[in-house]
């Protein structure tokens, strides 16, 4: 059997050249393929493009979580439906990259899925509804179409996707737990080559084939998450202690129904 | 002085508009108490994916919040009987297509329906879109839940949003900490109902758009 | 809890009117919401669009299976990939519906996928890279994007979709099983109203939330395929036996692989 | 007279072009016949949603047909470990973003590696397309099986296909009971293997397209 199973994040993302374009999800904080954007961070990889639903600032140290935003100074552009929480600062923590030349392109959540999605079939472009009259439309072509006005949007098609999932099969056949899916199955589908950290690597067979969430076909190299990794459920709880402690957080995670 | 509705009791009334069966997303902020005052049979979208999450987890109760499950702004939820997961594309689907009501905060809404809720102004980096704009153009129902003025006084229900848009014409309802009106499609807005104590006048008073001011206009019941 | 369940098939199509669109998997025989359409034939609505992936001729009589071709009399449209099985005579038994008036819209079949998610996410349309320079391109919009040539194709939208689903909760979750999933999960999201025939109903809680395939929300009525149905797999096992005394049907179904 | 290849001797050298851990698409008809004939290692694909099925149930055995188990044929085939089920979307996005290597039947090959096998050409209800536009398009290499020469002995293998093309320039090589051809982008049809006891040119001779023919052109082996 052909083995896509890696040891080492580093080897992993060894042969990530200076330009590549690299879709990671980044949702709640932990829903991020942290352990391949700490290697790649190590590889020092430059003018990267990341495409991420969430561009979450670090408000804790890198020893207890890695997020994309880890890798801002390795960045020439960056697409996202949220730069930043408004809460935790909006985008002032961007505009420093920003005045050195950092791209932010800003897209709905819906219309990135939709972009993703047409990446993964092959499309030239999409006629999307949403964003007209916003500022989002600036710069797009308008078209008409049965009496209905759109947005010409782009298909994204990323040269790597870093996916966390639950549990991966040797074959890289997937499976996710709860909100983890999110962009996730799209990017796989849209990248050139996948790349993915799982909780647990099991054995052929023992995924279910109704389960499956991506199958293998889509994903070309595994890894497992250690004991001391990212993203164990120990570094998660550990996290949820810290980030109480800051209110603007507390107030986000818990604030309007604490004590009901 | 008369009072205003509390956090607590915009959210009862939010929560009136749904209906057993229904399907919502809840916003950020205010919305996300709405989770608490349904009856059974309403089930909470996420846009992670995720759709009939249990009861949120509260702060006091910290160690059982699960990364896994989380609701639409991110609190910790928990799994629930006949809970669906589902990726990104499918949510959007459903998002975009009418099978939910949307419940959003919101910054302004105008006399049309427009709504901005996305972003202060300072350009793109300006605030957070998220799915705001599927919510705002896909919903059957948008319901924006925010409070009648901003903190400094001013009419947050305006004649055009002087804050970006996030769509034009797209709510239908607004419940605010003084009033609940409706968005009459090419009429404008009607005023449905009023905090106990408030009269319409009042009201119009503290909104910049012309409000429809119908006889009937009831006080807000729960 | 709301009730989305029918106890009768002619009930859960009685809203249909003439001229709805209708999209309806049809793959290998029982792969089709067989209930659904005998029911829809009962009730005779008139000038049907039906979209469905393949087109089978109904080689065999209407007691043993009711595929989409039973609806012939009674559409205005067929929108497919897959017009007739070539060795079952290929179009030929559609000549004379065309003759008659019925409209038929070829489409390849990821093209029809395609379309369908993009009615799924509202968009006004796409550009697909499939059919240049084909016969499929005909009256197509043509666009350069990036160097690369696409045909514009529109998005798929129908009032309703037959769903043949292995199991439904009563909230409208779903699961499938092997590939009976097919185009039906974007059929469902792409329809108005989406009506599903399961082989079993069961309880709330009894589908792992990580299992379902379509989520309720997107399912509107739901019923059960009875003992006496079509799609048991008694009458697929009758089915198998009967299609194989047909030796074309039999050729296509074991033919290279007999004996080997 | 001399032999031409076997359809399973075909199915033999058509396999010997996958390799371990490559998934696969196999056409309506012949190219079904390679699945017998694969190493371990190797997944096939069927467009209905299932990658790597088990093997398929023979004449024989009828009563083990299962109709939710088929292959891109529609043939029955089994469960297997390590198997996926998945939608038809998932699956074109698989088609055809060369994940996959498609093993087709051809009516006719063109020099520039144009196909047509989808339609015999009397207008649209000529043929069936179903998803073999997306393979020819999508696939990471295009394989085409088939006799050299239709029954009445005209070749396959054109100057220009009189037949309704499937996709332009996108067959890579092309196995017949005769030979082994490969495509060579903006060159030609380099003739690769014969079959043993025929020469380049009684192949040749049997092809309407002009064939590059190396000085090394060996017997087809197994």
């Amino acid at each position: 059997m052909i083995n896509k199973v890696f040891t080492s994040f580093d080897e992993a993302v060894a042969d990530i050249p200076d330009g590549a374009s690299i879709a990671a999800e980044c949702w709640g904080y932990p829903a991020t393929p942290q352990n391949l954007i700490a290697a790649l961070k190590r590889k020092g990889a430059k003018d990267l493009t990341i495409i991420t639903h969430t561009f979450i600032p670090m408000v804790y140290s890198e020893e207890d979580a890695a997020l994309p935003s880890l890798l801002l100074p390795q960045m020439k552009k960056l697409i996202t439906s949220i730069a930043g929480i408004m809460n935790l600062g909006a985008g002032a923590f961007l505009q420093e990259y920003v005045d050195k030349g950092l791209e932010i392109e800003i897209v709905g959540h819906g219309t990135l899925a939709a972009r993703l999605q047409a990446g993964a079939l092959g499309l030239g472009g999409i006629y999307d509804p949403i964003g007209l009259g916003t500022l989002l439309e600036e710069g797009k072509e308008k078209r008409v179409i049965k009496g209905r006005e759109y947005l010409f949007q782009e298909p994204i098609k990323p040269d790597y996707a870093f996916i966390v999932a639950h549990k991966a099969d040797k074959l890289g056949n997937l499976v996710f737990k709860g909100g983890y899916r999110g962009d996730q199955p799209a990017m796989a589908m849209a990248a050139k080559t996948t790349i993915v950290e799982a909780d647990k690597i099991v054995e052929v067979g023992e995924i279910d084939p109704e389960h499956v969430v991506v199958p293998g076909a889509f994903v070309d190299r595994i890894t497992e998450i250690p004991e001391d990794g990212y993203g164990t459920p120990e570094k998660g709880a550990k996290l949820i202690g810290l980030l109480t402690q800051i209110s603007s957080v507390r107030d986000l995670l818990f604030g309007k129904v604490e004590q009901r | 002085m008369k009072q205003r509705l509390d956090e607590d009791t915009m959210a009862m009334r939010a929560a009136k508009e749904l209906k057993d069966g229904d399907c919502a997303n809840l916003g950020f902020g205010l919305p996300t108490l709405c989770a608490l005052y349904v009856p059974e049979g309403i089930r909470f979208e996420a846009e992670a994916g995720i759709l009939g999450y249990g009861p949120l987890v509260q702060a006091n109760e910290a160690e059982k919040a699960d990364w896994h499950y989380i609701d639409a702004s991110g609190r910790f939820t928990r799994p629930a009987p006949g809970m669906a997961c589902f990726d990104v594309v499918a949510s959007f689907c459903m998002i975009r297509s009418g099978r939910l009501i949307s419940i959003m905060g919101g910054f302004q809404v105008s006399e049309k329906g427009d709504l901005a809720n996305w972003n202060t102004g300072s350009g793109m980096l300006g605030g957070t879109v998220g799915g705001a704009m599927d919510l705002a153009n896909g919903a059957k129902k948008v319901i924006i839940m925010m409070q009648h003025t901003t903190k400094d006084g001013k009419p947050k229900i305006v004649k055009k949003c002087s804050y970006p848009i996030t769509a034009r014409e797209c709510v239908d309802l607004i419940i605010t900490d003084l009033a609940v009106i409706e968005v009459i499609p090419r009429k404008g807005l009607r005023l449905q109902e009023v905090a106990p104590g408030w009269t319409p006048k009042e009201i119009q008073a503290l909104t910049e758009a012309r409000l429809i001011i119908p006889k009937d206009v009831k006080e807000i019941e729960l």
